[in-house]
């Protein structure tokens, strides 16, 4: 065991992990950060917390992250490479890490343009591959990314987002190698909808032997509604949602249409444990966390084990 | 100022619109005196420069007449022109002298009366829409 | 080539104000090419503006020139004897050629006419776009020739990001995906290795990060 | 030998065809040639093609060879006997003409010296013998020859119009392939559906098939040929497709490159025949993607 | 003889007429390089154009087209004119004729007389000719500005000697004692144009009325009453009353189709598109609430597009057309109406009540063309008009003498001037080969005036007295005096001729000018004949600017005097400042090649081609066919029944034995560039395809058109339905016996005059008549008949139509909405057709139903050739022309010209006469030898340019290049001149010569003067 992760303890134990996300607030209000949180108490193995989620200002993830440490939830600290350089991003991880936290995720980040502040900077002083890198070197190495060495370095238990679905389709998996290669110890996916697609993702990512070196957890969001379905399939870079989803639910009658999304979640879960190198799920139930425990329930993930 | 008698200028591709001109002429089909021909080879040839300086000087209305589109004998020397007259229309928008100033018309050489068509209708316009303010402004500034 | 578009008048209006005569200078470099600030964009300027006034009632004298080039100061020398006929310098080169002339003429209010775009390449007649960030460490050898500092939304340097979307950027559809375009080019060149290699975080020091550049050749010095 | 090492590849290999000029005014030649540097793999030389008399293939190829490309050389057996023949492959040897082809040549009459004697001495596949024989160090005679010439062969497989005469090309292909035929030059493709039912039948020869790309100039092109060259059938959609373009040229064009992608996954590769308008190979080239 | 009379005698011409078709022959033949004689036995030159106030179907006036030609370019062409002359003897052989010349006294000295019309107002008994006015028997009116020679005559048949005239005269012009003369020139060929009369109604007024009634004139006699320059003074007014008329009735055919004498029995050809002409015109222009009516018997609208001419009168501007046999015209005392009656179609009679009628009288030979014809020892037909044959169209009984024009019975202006080329080219055949015309050498060197201040010469010139009219030209030559730069003010007196001109040039000299303005025209038709009179001053070309107050002030501004006047005025400021900053402009000439591409081996190409060998020009014909000779193989006799198929197979033959053209079938034209004089086509030929570039100085399009290929009336689902041409087959076996000739039903107009293809056959008629009459040749028995829309046969086709109807054959007409139908029915093959006198449907089995269809334009290959050639198609598929009017046969495109049915449907003898023509005006453009190009180009000045490439991406014809030196280079002599690279250049580095920037904005400069 390389960290104190959570996380990592049951990935390692051979458990099929659940994650859950939390967004902080856009604003100081501690508790709307524990209400959310309070839901996956005891039901997920770590919970995400967004670094400035849709290039919109919030609450910064490592002091959320600290709220969610003190309830005995065990955060999933994200860092994108949009806002900060990376002097600032090692201060924070430095920081982050004498405060507790121990698992991370590292992000490049949506583009100021999407957010509130579309003129920011944008400053992307290294990538989000590099800074998986940067966080091995610290953690590893105990460097830091100037080459300076670090006294008493930090142990983070490192993750890295994919998408199986962006485009240029052959370069998925390549990049995937790559994140891996700078230092991942686990993957997050971009929430899954082609299930046909995702196999054949996961089909060669274990072929090349990735998922030996790395735990791959799947993304799944429930769908609320038709609307969300066609959204997500129309509007969304880099997402496929299948014209069959978007039929189910935007067929279903108005008001089943959260549990037919919900179905279907618990359909592709029960499905996704059966993909091989798949190790656990990572539920963003947006704006629904109140919810992900009946999901969790439903896909038979409940009680969490304990390591 | 009812007195008003616009000045006009009109840059006339000599395939076309000069011809029509001319046509307008030997039919004798009268259109108002307001209106004075600069000769082309192509309004392709009219420069965004001319139609400022016209203007400049004291020109109330600029007038390009080119070749129908698709009709240019150098392929799209028309449409071009028709283009720069957008811009400096939208260029007098922004000084606020008026980008109804500027027009593109379209004619083929035996439209004498097209040209006299035109000739009456955009003098008409340019009477309703008054003198080029520069005129006014300069009359101001030289008192 | 450095690229440039004219200022709206109204700034230049607000620059032109305290003054009645003023010397329009042109540049017969990028700018003339970009159409910016040539010949041709002076005389276009220079009608606009004095009407603008005029029909204000206020006459502006504006002389137009338009030098080969405002960043060398032999150049700018030219207009050395005349300078003093005039309130002020309204500069329609680049940002280069305005400091170039400000710096020359200190004594005299020097405005710019443009605002100095990006270092890009003429896609077509009509159409430039950004391809040079100028960061002083170029990378083009691994990427097939396409800059990811320039091109990538997110300048990022191991890509392309979740976003990319049939070909184009998530930013928006009318920009080309500078990954896609990266790896088509070595699928092409049958250099699809590069990919796999890491690029290393960038030392920004070659880029303006690293404060103002100036490149010295000593053997050229006199 | 370029193109032999070309063939052996398996690539897809471009050639252009350039015809000699009737005259001594070489330059334009020279001029479309410099345009092709580094971008065919090779240059056809036809020998008098349709008996319209021209400046001579060979001499072609060696000012072709002068401007860095590679030429393949045809050898027609209508103008010239045994000696004649074997005594011009000793010469193009020598000049550096490796690749040669063997045709039998059209009838006279097709052309512009009518009362000329055609020969007809040796056959095309008698041709590659003799041709493959002296790469062994012997002539038609049998004499030995001093030095041994190696050539890169190729023959045509002549046009058909029906099943049975495509039958008998195969047959007549084959023998050439037999006699030493590295190479086999198809006609002119129109319909690459139909050509890909050809090229099935024609997997057994075992060796690349190039197949033609002849430019159309017009619409009045298009039907010249339906109407007068066997096996062609240019279809009425491809006639109205040139016929509504704005710019009929580059359409023609365009068409001629869109054949040219269609051939890589069939054959073995493209001979690009402009009849005349050489200055447009480059345009091909570029509109095909090679 | 001496030496170089005898070379005078091989290179000239004599022109008998000095209509349009006599002008446009002695045009073309002058510009070829020859000498050319041109009489006219009338005071003036013109023939009956300068009588017309405009001309079909253009509505144009045509004579300021023609006109400007007559002094072409400046160069001094050398035609002499000769009014009031005759030809008295002919005698000689071709190559080499003696003609002698009998010349009236005018009583007035040519150079003296400035046609002030004094004269005229004080001959008591008129007899100063020069009278406008509805006497169409005037020779000439004031309409007619451009009359050569500008000047009155006297005559003496009325001439009492009082003397008042020359006491009036001011400039001393007028001697009542000169005495006719009489010369004999030499020449090498004849032209005969002597045109034709009016037919006069006078003797007929017993059933028209006319002369009785004031209110019924003749349709010249209305032309002048809707002229603004008319007795009326453009009133739109009739005689009798000065009432505006509201309705109006056009009689049709009087004096033609009518064996009754006085009456012609041919038909007059042009009088229906002429009483169209004037509906039209009336209705636009006068009141568009007119009633006019067209009462006519068969409208005969044939020239190209005439048809849709016809349509559009008839069906969008309102004009009503009768079908009936007007006969008689009375007048209602009371109401003073004039009542029409006719026999309609029906039968019945009918009476229509009018304001006035218009008699669309036809032509008849000139009185004394018996006289002439025995002078020139040529033959005339039996209507007395020159005599030709259908193979040689313009070619009469006598070697070495052509005819063309009215002269060959009537014809619309277009075939006059189409067969007026022809007669040239054709008379050019029996002179020596031609020589070059004037070369830049000959003028004298030009002046550097670069350095020099502005000496700006501002000549006034008002032709026609239009523009003082309109424009107080007094006042602007005045103030014009005070333009900055301005040295000389004049005001120029220029005719026709050369005399306006050489006082420009003498006045250049003589005040030392070195920029000249001449105000008064408009630089599209005069500003190339102004150039090169500056040139001829030693002034370079571009030193002129025209000034347009012409049609640009007074003839736009004419109610507004004041207004015209002061845009006058800015106009010569313009153009005053436009010329202060012209730069000479040099231009360079290329040698022409002497030789000709002609493009389709059909008759008309052949024709060309063979003309064009015989005066020494290298001729390429290509043919797509793989043999010679085009559709005319397919056709047996000639509309006159002469035996045709040895014809065709002659001129084949001719064509491939002439060592001058070399013959290429089985060829298609692929490619095309070059400009005139040097061409450049690649041709390909047979399945080689092989590929040859052909150089040429001139080329000509023949191709043709194809045979219309009936869908209609069972056409293919029965072998007894033919097609004419494959009647003819059937005839041409001879076999009278064939049951299938014993009846014939023949449809006319399938596949033409309907939606699809709303233009008229134009020889389906004639055609029809001529198998018709060969059928009744064979079995007399045999029954024809004839299912027609409008019988359209001219002239003396019209005989023909009369003798077959006189031979049994029937005519029975039917219209548009009600056509006839072909079925079978149990005895055969059947055809049922409404009959209108018995007002009901007829059915009948004939042998044979025989389909008159058309030529029509084979649009594939036309789209093609105009894309390659870079020309336009009509509406309906054929080529257009550059001017439909008067410039038939030549295309927009200089150096192209086309000739046959590639233009529109086209018999033998017209593609003959087409072929010549086309040959004609190929000579006057291979005559040049050398041909200026234009220095008025893009010109870069290289240490502007910032090598943008901009000119290089927007260059319509990719000149401009970066040269190695890093700047954009155009070559002079492949930019058009377009100027849309100056426009664009971003560093103004490029300038067009003759509109730099400088120019034009100095012009707007000079126009908006003093307005801030």
């Amino acid at each position: 065991m390389k960290t104190t992760s959570n996380l990592e303890k049951v990935l390692a134990a051979g458990h099929f992990a659940a994650t859950g996300e939390v967004g902080p607030p856009r604003g100081t209000d501690a508790e709307a950060v524990r209400k959310k949180a309070g839901h996956l108490v005891g039901k997920v193995d770590a919970v995400n917390i967004t670094d400035n989620q849709t290039a919109m200002v919030r609450m910064s993830s490592w002091a959320a992250s600290l709220i969610v440490k003190q309830m005995g939830l065990e955060p999933n600290y994200q860092m994108v490479c949009r806002d900060r350089n990376r002097l600032a991003m090692q201060s924070d991880i430095l920081g982050a890490y004498a405060l507790g936290l121990n698992t991370m995720l590292c992000l490049s980040g949506d583009h100021p343009r999407f957010g509130d502040h579309p003129m920011a900077a944008n400053v992307h002083d290294i990538d989000s591959i590099q800074l998986v890198a940067m966080v091995r070197q610290m953690c590893d190495a105990g460097l830091f990314q100037g080459g300076a060495e670090i006294s008493n370095p930090p142990k983070m238990f490192i993750g890295a987002a994919a998408n199986p679905f962006g485009d240029p389709q052959e370069l998925r998996v390549l990049r995937l190698a790559k994140k891996i290669a700078a230092g991942a110890d686990f993957v997050q996916t971009q929430c899954i909808y082609d299930m046909k697609r995702f196999k054949e993702y996961m089909h060669q990512a274990h072929d090349m032997g990735l998922t030996e070196k790395c735990y791959i957890l799947a993304g799944v969001t429930p769908l609320k509604s038709g609307g969300m379905a066609k959204y997500m399939a129309n509007k969304v870079p880099g997402m496929t949602v299948p014209d069959e989803i978007v039929k189910r639910i935007a067929g279903a009658p108005k008001e089943a249409q959260a549990e037919e999304g919900i179905k279907l979640c618990i359909e592709q879960i029960a499905e996704m444990k059966e993909i091989p190198g798949v190790a656990g799920i990572h539920l963003m139930a947006i704006e629904w966390e109140h919810r992900a425990p009946e999901i969790l329930e439903r896909a038979g993930l409940l009680p969490r084990p304990q390591v | 100022m009812s007195d008003f008698e616009p000045i006009i200028v009109a840059f006339a591709c000599e395939y076309c619109a000069y011809t029509a001109a001319d046509m307008a002429g030997s039919l004798g089909m009268s259109y108002p005196p307001n209106v004075k021909i600069i000769r082309v080879p192509c309004t392709g040839k009219v420069d965004t420069l001319h139609l400022m300086r016209a203007l400049q000087k004291g020109a109330d209305g600029v007038l390009v007449a080119g070749c129908y589109l698709g009709d240019c004998h150098y392929k799209n020397g028309n449409l071009r022109a028709q283009q720069r007259v957008g811009y400096v229309s939208r260029l007098l928008e922004e000084i606020g002298v008026g980008g109804e100033r500027v027009m593109m018309t379209f004619m083929s050489a035996g439209q004498g009366n097209v040209f006299a068509q035109v000739a009456n209708e955009f003098t008409e316009k340019i009477r309703n829409l008054g003198p080029n303010p520069v005129k006014l402004g300069a009359g101001k500034a030289a008192a | 080539m450095i690229t440039a578009v004219r200022k709206p008048l109204e700034e230049i209006m607000g620059f032109a104000a305290p003054y009645s005569r003023v010397l329009l200078l042109g540049c017969n470099e990028c700018v003339t090419v970009c159409y910016a600030g040539g010949r041709k964009e002076v005389g276009i300027l220079a009608s606009a503006l004095s009407m603008a006034f005029l029909k204000e009632g206020k006459k502006l004298d504006i002389v137009e020139q338009t030098l080969e080039r405002q960043c060398d100061p032999e150049y700018v020398e030219e207009i050395a004897q005349t300078i003093d006929q005039y309130d002020a310098v309204f500069s329609m080169a680049c940002g280069c050629g305005v400091q170039t002339v400000a710096g020359r003429y200190k004594d005299k209010p020097v405005f710019p006419m443009v605002n100095t775009m990006f270092m890009g390449a003429s896609e077509r007649q009509g159409v430039w776009a950004e391809r040079c960030a100028g960061c002083g460490e170029c990378v083009l050898g691994r990427t097939g020739g396409i800059c990811p500092v320039a091109r990538c939304s997110k300048r990022i340097f191991n890509g392309p990001c979740g976003g990319s979307t049939k070909g184009k950027c998530e930013i928006d559809p009318g920009v080309d995906c500078a990954w896609q375009l990266i790896w088509d080019r070595l699928k092409a060149l049958g250099r699809t290795d590069l990919y796999s290699e890491i690029m290393p975080a960038k030392d920004w020091r070659s880029a303006k990060d690293g404060g103002p550049r100036r490149i010295v050749r000593e053997d050229l010095l006199s | 030998m370029a193109w032999a090492d070309k063939l052996k590849s398996n690539e897809f290999a471009v050639v252009a065809e350039m015809e000699t000029p009737k005259g001594v005014d070489i330059s334009d030649f020279v001029a479309a040639a410099r345009q092709l540097k580094g971008r065919v793999d090779a240059v056809l030389i036809p020998d008098m093609s349709f008996a319209v008399m021209r400046l001579g293939a060979l001499s072609g190829a060696v000012v072709l060879k002068q401007q860095g490309l590679e030429p393949i050389v045809q050898f027609s057996c209508r103008d010239r006997n045994r000696l004649a023949l074997q005594a011009d492959l000793l010469g193009a040897q020598v000049l550096g003409v490796t690749s040669v082809m063997a045709v039998a040549g059209e009838p006279v009459a097709m052309g512009d010296h009518l009362d000329a004697k055609p020969v007809y001495d040796l056959t095309p596949a008698s041709f590659l013998e003799a041709a493959a024989g002296m790469a062994k160090g012997l002539d038609l005679a049998g004499q030995e020859l001093k030095g041994k010439p190696k050539f890169c062969l190729g023959a045509r497989i002549e046009p058909w119009a029906d099943d049975a005469e495509l039958a008998q090309r195969l047959t007549e292909a084959k023998a050439a392939v037999a006699k030493g035929a590295s190479f086999l030059v198809a006609p002119a493709v129109f319909d690459l559906e139909a050509f890909g039912e050809f090229m099935k039948q024609a997997k057994g020869l075992g060796v690349p098939v190039i197949a033609g790309v002849l430019l159309l100039k017009s619409v009045g092109m298009a039907r010249y040929l339906n109407q007068n060259l066997p096996g062609v059938a240019i279809s009425e959609a491809t006639i109205r497709r040139i016929r509504s373009a704005s710019d009929r040229t580059a359409e023609c064009v365009k068409i001629a490159a869109e054949t040219i992608k269609g051939l890589k996954p069939l054959c073995g590769g493209a001979l690009i025949i402009t009849a005349g308008w050489e200055d447009r190979l480059p345009e091909i080239l570029d509109a095909s993607g090679l | 003889m001496s030496e170089s009379e005898g070379n005078a005698r091989k290179n000239s011409v004599l022109v008998v007429g000095g209509g349009i078709a006599g002008i446009k022959s002695a045009l073309d033949l002058a510009e070829a390089g020859r000498r050319v004689y041109l009489v006219d036995k009338k005071p003036a030159l013109g023939g009956f154009l300068p009588l017309l106030d405009r001309q079909f179907p253009t509505n144009d006036c045509n004579i300021c087209y023609v006109t400007p030609d007559i002094a072409k370019a400046g160069a001094p062409l050398d035609i002499q004119s000769l009014p009031l002359t005759k030809v008295t003897g002919l005698s000689g052989e071709p190559g080499d004729f003696s003609a002698t010349l009998a010349t009236e006294p005018r009583c007035i000295v040519l150079d003296k007389c400035n046609a002030c019309g004094a004269c005229l107002e004080v001959c008591p008994e008129s007899a100063v000719r020069f009278t406008p006015g509805l006497d169409h028997k005037s020779p000439t009116c004031l309409r007619y500005p451009q009359a050569t020679p500008t000047a009155f005559s006297i005559d003496l048949t009325k001439c009492t000697r009082c003397g008042k005239c020359v006491e009036a005269c001011e400039p001393g012009a007028i001697d009542l004692d000169m005495a006719a003369s009489q010369q004999t020139v030499g020449v090498g060929a004849v032209i005969v144009a002597s045109g034709a009369e009016l037919f006069d109604p006078t003797p007929m007024q017993e059933w028209y009325g006319y002369g009785k009634f004031p209110d019924v004139v003749t349709s010249l006699e209305f032309e002048q009453i809707m002229s603004s320059a008319g007795p009326t003074g453009g009133q739109f007014m009739r005689p009798s009353d000065g009432r505006r008329p509201q309705r109006i009735g056009w009689i049709q055919c009087v004096g033609s189709r009518s064996t009754k004498p006085p009456a012609k029995p041919y038909c007059s050809s042009i009088c229906c598109m002429f009483a169209m002409k004037e509906a039209v015109w009336a209705k636009e222009h006068y009141a568009q609430d007119l009633d006019a009516t067209v009462f006519y018997m068969d409208m005969r609208p044939m020239g190209k597009d005439y048809e849709l001419y016809y349509q559009r009168v008839k069906n969008d501007l309102g004009v009503n057309f009768v079908r009936c046999r007007p006969h008689t015209v009375g007048r209602d005392d009371v109401t003073g109406d004039l009542l029409l009656e006719y026999a309609s179609e029906d039968g019945s009679s009918q009476i229509a009540r009018l304001d006035l009628i218009v008699l669309a009288t036809g032509f008849c030979a000139p009185n004394d063309a018996k006289e002439q014809a025995k002078a020139l020892g040529i033959e005339l037909d039996p209507y007395a008009f020159v005599a030709a044959a259908d193979f040689d169209p313009v070619a009469t009984s006598r070697p070495g003498v052509y005819a063309c024009g009215m002269a060959l019975g009537p014809r619309d202006i277009p075939d006059s001037l189409v067969q007026a080329a022809a007669a040239a080219c054709l008379a050019s055949q029996d002179l020596e080969p031609g020589g070059a015309l004037m070369s830049e050498d000959s003028l004298p060197p030009e002046r550097d005036t670069r350095d020099e201040d502005a000496h700006i010469g501002v000549f006034f010139a008002d032709w026609s007295g239009r523009v003082s009219q309109a424009v107080d030209l007094k006042k602007v030559m005045a103030a014009s005096a005070n333009l900055p730069g301005v040295s000389h003010v004049q005001e120029l007196v220029i005719s026709g001729g050369q005399a306006g001109l050489d006082e420009l040039v003498e006045a250049i000299k003589a005040k030392n000018l070195n920029r000249v303005v001449v105000a008064g025209y408009s630089p599209r038709t005069h500003g190339r004949l102004f150039a090169e009179t500056v040139r001829r001053a030693g002034l370079n070309r571009n030193m002129v600017e025209l000034a347009n107050i012409r049609d640009q002030s007074a003839m736009v501004h004419s109610g507004d005097p004041v207004h015209a006047t002061s845009k006058a005025l800015d106009l010569v400021r313009m153009a005053v400042a436009g010329v202060t900053l012209a730069q000479p402009i040099y231009s360079h000439s290329q040698p022409v090649e002497q030789s000709a591409l002609v493009v389709g081996g059909g008759v008309a190409g052949m024709t060309a081609a063979l003309a064009l060998a015989e005066q020494g020009v290298k001729v390429t014909l290509v043919e797509r066919a793989k043999q010679l000779g085009g559709l005319a193989l397919k056709l047996k006799r000639t509309l006159d029944g002469q035996p045709l198929v040895q014809q065709v197979q002659d001129l084949v033959a001719k064509v491939q034995a002439e060592e001058g053209v070399r013959v290429i079938t089985d060829a298609l034209v692929v490619d095309h560039e070059g400009q005139a004089g040097a061409f450049r086509t690649g041709v390909q030929s047979g399945p080689s395809m092989y590929y040859q570039k052909v150089e040429h100085g001139v080329t000509i399009l023949a191709t043709g058109a194809r045979q219309y290929q009936p869908t209609e009336y069972d056409y293919g689902k029965s072998d007894r339905v033919l097609t004419q041409l494959e009647l003819e087959d059937l005839l041409a076996q001879g076999d009278a016996s064939d049951p299938r000739l014993d009846s014939v039903v023949m449809i006319q107009c399938v596949g033409s005059r309907n939606k699809q293809n709303p233009t008229c056959g134009r020889i389906c008629c004639q055609n029809a008549v001529k198998n018709a009459l060969w059928i009744k040749d064979l079995n007399p028995e045999a029954q024809v008949i004839v299912l027609y829309r409008d019988m359209r046969t001219p002239y003396r086709a019209e005989d023909a139509y009369r003798q077959a109807r006189e031979r049994g054959v029937l005519f029975v007409r039917f219209s548009e909405d009600d056509p006839p139908s072909v079925g079978q029915d149990q005895d055969g093959l059947m055809v049922s057709f409404t009959d209108k006198v018995l007002g009901r449907r007829l059915t009948y089995n004939p042998g044979t139903i025989v389909l008159s269809t058309p030529q029509v334009a084979d649009d594939e290959a036309m789209e093609e050739l105009c894309e390659i050639f870079r020309l336009q198609q009509t509406d309906t598929g054929f080529l257009l022309e550059e001017n439909i009017k008067v410039r038939p046969g030549d295309t927009p495109a200089p150096g192209l010209f086309a000739a046959g049915s590639i233009l529109a449907p086209k018999s033998i003898a017209e593609a003959r006469t087409q072929g010549l023509a086309a040959a004609g005006r190929a000579l006057t453009l291979l005559a040049q030898h050398s041909l200026t190009v234009s220095g008025g180009v893009a010109k870069v000045v290289a240490e502007r340019c910032a090598a943008c490439l901009v000119c290089v991406r927007a260059c319509p014809v990719n000149v401009p290049f970066i040269n190695a030196d890093g700047y954009s280079q155009i070559d002079p002599a492949k930019c058009l001149g377009c100027g849309i690279c100056a426009a664009e250049c971003p560093a103004k580095a490029i300038q067009l010569m003759g509109y730099t920037d400088d120019q034009i904005l100095g012009r707007t400069d000079a126009l908006l003067e003093g307005v801030l």
